[in-house]
């Protein structure tokens, strides 16, 4: 984990409210698919705390880039830095996604929670994936989608968004440059199978696409919950990548915790925080009827 | 002690004494923005710290509050943490052991329900090695049981800091809530009881509603407001206290630099806290301690004590 | 009336009443803030503002206190001002008549030392025309005579509320100290002492120090906090009092957008007052106002009053 | 008076710490020398409050530039800004410098002052004036000194700054460019006289150079006070245009005050608002002596 001050090589819109940031580093940064920065405009007076982003691109040991959305206060201080400008960053921060045999230990904390949840045990080594992308979410899975590549594993895309332009300023064009492949669905049918990408996984999975598969989901709140279900529901594994606020991003707040099966005695271990015990869940263990953590 | 133990070095201008512990300077971390202190060790050098207050540790292990536990505000953010914590025993077992490699002062945090809970965890903690103090925890504002806030009521305040002294193995510091009309009787009613030190203040109760769901930001509905927007509260109440009392204060709220910890100082105290801040700028403590250290050159001080309550009346 | 206030339309859904008094819409710019209202002709329609409560006006006039009477904060100001206002005879006499042509409802906001300085002040100011009400400011922090701020003990302000709303030829609102340990002991004892609506919060006693001076940055020392900063608190202490209280309710404390202002709405206030945004953005009330109708719109309400308290408990 | 959003032309750093930003208007702009300007970067969340900043110069009834120091919070998000960037904008604010019958008014205040304080009349029509310059309030007398030239009233300049740089930061070139005569002092000695402006101020006076003058001055405030004493030692009228810590700029939070002599009951003219009732004032009615009115 390092705190530093990293300059901006850009800070471009792709289409409007998406941004794609670059930045260069001092020192050389460790980062891995799945994990996060926390980011904000250096020595920002307002809003105070930093922004969670997940680390989209690695160019170089010293250069990351991360795709966002500019929704609030935060990222549009961010929206506003030019090249040269500077961004306080803590990183690389959270678990990344298991690939092939450091699935295991996934699965071994799944199977732990699903022992209550009396759900079917998954195959042990999964020899395929789904990769889900929701909105902006696909920031956190581009960089899988290319290790389960480099991996061999057979690997298929779901890719949805709002409209044909949300989905291009989610970094479309640098899912497709894969070439694996990859379904699409646009809120507004504008590009692709019109409604939400649940869909056609759902018609995947009936289909009999998830023997042997791992679905690894990053997206809304909302849809991780509906692709948990459908996951559970064929008996597939699944992995998700969840949101909540942050504080600090480091595991000290206790603020960005998600309520989570657990085996402990006085419910101890009922909270999990996002920043450190995840971003990345089994998403059996995770008790998604705990409706205050929608958003 | 550790090989970093020796190399550290200390400017001895910095270092300040509470009821006769040493600290090597006057900066610390929160409660409750700290953790067990250990969450740092790989972003700043925890033996140049002054000493941190742990998270506040209950006899049994607390899970907390449903989320969303914290909001973001102008200036601030509000939580309601629910003070989930590992619970005494655990951190006199876990923790502990692994804080003994650093030079810096722990502050045991204790919280709970009603006072019994309270003499129960200090019990716990008097078996632990390496605490320099206690802070009572009176202040928080986040568990609905228990009905009134001990902390609001000077009478409960001093009975439960009387038990408390008496039970303690180590001085007691007693954290005051702002909450309150007058912190000055509070901070009376408990240096009265026996408190060896005082540290002010906890956070102030706050609300954030989001209008398009009409519901409360938080869970819990109401949350600690805390970080810079409280500063200028958090020093008055220092300065009215420090009129009035004897021992020694500690100044907590909103600080972010070391003109901040300054503007505490000023006021009366002999030490301060650093929590919000820790959050959007991990390594502020070893900034502050930096920017005193240079208050001192540009003053031409001897030590930072000459300038604790050397605020000059208008 | 003047040939605006013809053309000038207002959204139907955005009226509210209160203690009898139709405001064409909840938006107010707070005392203290909005000088006479004179002073926004230039900038805004003052004849689509809800309304607004004038500088604190008492028996005499008053110069206020030395400078330096502000200061900025994080996310908010500190104020010493000490009431500097042209007095209650003054304002009948050259302020009212020039705003007799706005549309707008005027709160004669009023202060005094003692009782019957209060009792004065509303005495001249019964005989000017074009007051929709009072607003008895029994929260001012910034006055050194008198001792204990009268808005801090529920027995003091009881009393006083009861002889104000008897000389009182208008609807009597009471604005609330925040300054308290229970807000709605406060709110009570003054709702039931005879007040037609309370509006909150006033300012909270900060200090801020020069600490290269090593001087409070005030000349008064310490001052009062407003603007964003405090706004969490503020909608806390107006969701408790609505709790337990009846009369209407007015919320003030750090508004700058329509958001802001709804987290009062929905926390139980039926209008509110805008006061520092005022300063730095001077067309903010015509913006929140603006926003509200598009809440309006969004939400599909045929009257923001179906939102007055709708806050939808965790 | 207008509140408006202004664009960014340029916003140059003169050197290092002083800035000259140059703002394009929508509608027509009328200001005058002397008056000033509220601003901050447009909806910026921090710091809350606008800043006072001087007139400095008029391009064009929908161009204004000002010259800047960058000092603490407000300064620094100014300093930030490029070109295209907005900027809210209140303005034309406070008085202007009078000029000739103008100065009718400003003499008449002047005198019921000194009545008090038993100073000497002024002598009617002053033909001649004396600019005195302290550091960036400099900003605030250019285009007083070019409307003196046109009003061909015979004109010194007095400008102090600490040092060569800072006096390039507050617009020298500017000043010299209008061939006046100029005195010049540096805290530093790196140009002009070492020492205080006021000292070659004195020495000017001393000489007769202060007959049938008006001294217009703007700088830090304890030089103003000491031009104020001078100017009274030797019976010259004098203006001063002060600062305050501002909260609003348009005369309604009443926390811009300044002690001054008072001719009314109960001492309720006791106090001025400089945004207002100023910036500039006879400095025979300034209490100087409430001290605690120095920053
Ligand atoms: C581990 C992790 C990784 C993330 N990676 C990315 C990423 O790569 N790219 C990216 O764009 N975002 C990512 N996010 C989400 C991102 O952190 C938030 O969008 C951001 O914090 C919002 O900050 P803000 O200042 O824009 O909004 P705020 O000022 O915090 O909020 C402004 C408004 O936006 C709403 N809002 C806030 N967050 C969300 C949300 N997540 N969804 C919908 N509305 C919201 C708020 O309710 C509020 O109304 C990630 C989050 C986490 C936890
Ligand atoms: C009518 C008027 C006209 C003005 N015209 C100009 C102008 O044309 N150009 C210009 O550069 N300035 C001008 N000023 C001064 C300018 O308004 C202040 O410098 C500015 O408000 C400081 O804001 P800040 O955010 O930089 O500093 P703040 O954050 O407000 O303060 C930061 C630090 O600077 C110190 N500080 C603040 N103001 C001053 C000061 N005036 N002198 C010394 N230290 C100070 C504070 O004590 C603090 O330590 C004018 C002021 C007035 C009242
Ligand atoms: C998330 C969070 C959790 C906290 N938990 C505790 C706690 O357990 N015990 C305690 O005494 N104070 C707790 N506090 C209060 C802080 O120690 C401190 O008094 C307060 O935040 C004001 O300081 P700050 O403005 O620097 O944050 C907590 C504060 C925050 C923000
Ligand atoms: C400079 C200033 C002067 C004020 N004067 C008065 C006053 O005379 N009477 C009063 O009741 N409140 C006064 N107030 C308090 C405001 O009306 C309001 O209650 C408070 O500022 C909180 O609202 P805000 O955060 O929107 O400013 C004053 C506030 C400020 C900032
Ligand atoms: S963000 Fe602070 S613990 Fe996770
Ligand atoms: S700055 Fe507000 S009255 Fe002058």
């Amino acid at each position: 984990m390092i705190d530093t001050v990293a300059i901006i090589e850009t800070n471009r819109e792709l289409t409007p409210g998406y941004r794609l940031l670059t930045l260069n580093f001092e020192q050389e940064i460790a980062a891995r698919a799945g994990q996060f920065a926390m980011l904000k405009a250096h020595a920002a007076f307002e809003p105070l705390l930093r922004r969670a982003l997940a680390v989209y691109r690695i160019h170089g040991p010293r250069q990351l880039s991360f795709l966002y959305q500019v929704l609030g206060r935060g990222t549009q201080a961010l929206a506003e830095l030019g090249t040269g400008g500077k961004v306080d960053a803590l990183l690389a921060l959270g678990n990344a996604w298991p690939i092939g045999d450091e699935l295991r230990e996934f699965q071994f904390i799944a199977s732990r929670a699903m022992s209550h949840t009396g759900e079917a045990a998954q195959s042990d080594r999964p020899r395929k994936a789904i990769v889900v992308a929701g909105g902006i979410g696909s920031a956190s899975v581009l960089m899988l989608c290319a290790g389960l590549q480099a991996a061999h594993i057979e690997t298929e895309i779901f890719f949805g968004a709002a409209s044909h332009r949300v989905a291009l300023g989610c970094g479309l064009e640098d899912f497709r440059a894969l070439d694996l492949p990859l379904a699409l669905a646009t809120d507004d049918g504008s590009l692709g199978e019109k409604g939400f990408v649940t869909a056609p996984l759902e018609r995947h999975l009936r289909a009999g696409g998830g023997a042997d598969a791992t679905i690894y989901a990053c997206g809304p709140w909302v849809m991780m919950r509906r692709v948990a279900e459908i996951a559970a529901a064929f008996h597939v594994a699944c992995l998700v990548s969840l949101e909540a606020p942050m504080g600090c991003g480091f595991g000290v707040c206790v603020g960005c915790v998600i309520a989570v099966e657990s085996d402990a005695p006085l419910g101890y271990e009922s909270y999990k925080r996002v920043c450190v015990d995840g971003s990345i869940f089994a998403a059996q263990r995770i008790r998604w009827e705990v409706n205050a953590m929608t958003h | 002690m550790s090989e970093t133990l020796r190399t550290t070095k200390h400017d001895s201008r910095l270092a300040v004494e509470i009821a006769g512990i040493h600290f090597n300077n006057p900066v610390m971390g929160a409660s409750g923005t700290f953790g067990y202190g250990l969450e740092f060790a790989g972003l700043i050098d925890l033996n140049r710290l002054g000493g941190f207050a742990t998270k506040g540790l209950s006899a049994r292990p607390l899970s907390g509050n449903p989320p969303p536990r914290i909001v973001e505000t102008h200036g601030g953010m509000l939580n309601a943490i629910g003070l989930q914590n590992v619970g005494a025993r655990a951190f006199v077992e876990e923790k502990l052991p692994l804080l003994a490699q650093y030079d810096t002062r722990v502050i045991a945090n204790v919280f709970g329900y009603s006072d019994d809970d309270y003499l129960e965890a200090i019990n716990m903690l008097n078996d632990g090695e390496g605490i320099a103090a206690y802070e009572l925890n009176i202040s928080c504002p986040n568990v609905k049981e228990g009905g009134i806030v001990i902390g609001n009521s000077p009478v409960a305040a001093a009975r439960l800091t009387e038990k408390a002294k008496r039970a303690a193995a180590r001085p007691l510091i007693v954290k005051l809530s702002p909450n309150v009309t007058d912190v000055t009787l509070l901070a009376r009613a408990i240096a009265e009881a026996g408190a060896d030190a005082l540290s002010l203040i906890n956070t102030l109760v706050g609300m954030a509603i989001d209008v398009n769901a009409r519901r409360p930001r938080l869970n819990y509905g109401t949350g600690g407001l805390s970080g810079p927007a409280i500063r200028p509260i958090a020093v008055r109440m220092v300065y009215e206290v420090a009129k009035v009392i004897r021992i020694p204060l500690i100044g907590i709220g909103g600080i972010a630099s070391a003109s901040d910890a300054l503007e505490f100082i000023l006021a009366g105290a002999t030490a301060v806290q650093i929590g919000t801040a820790n959050y959007y700028d991990p390594r502020v403590t070893m900034k502050v301690i930096d920017g005193l250290t240079d208050y001192c050159d540009r003053q031409g001080l001897e030590s930072i004590n000459a300038m604790v309550g050397s605020i000059i009346e208008r």
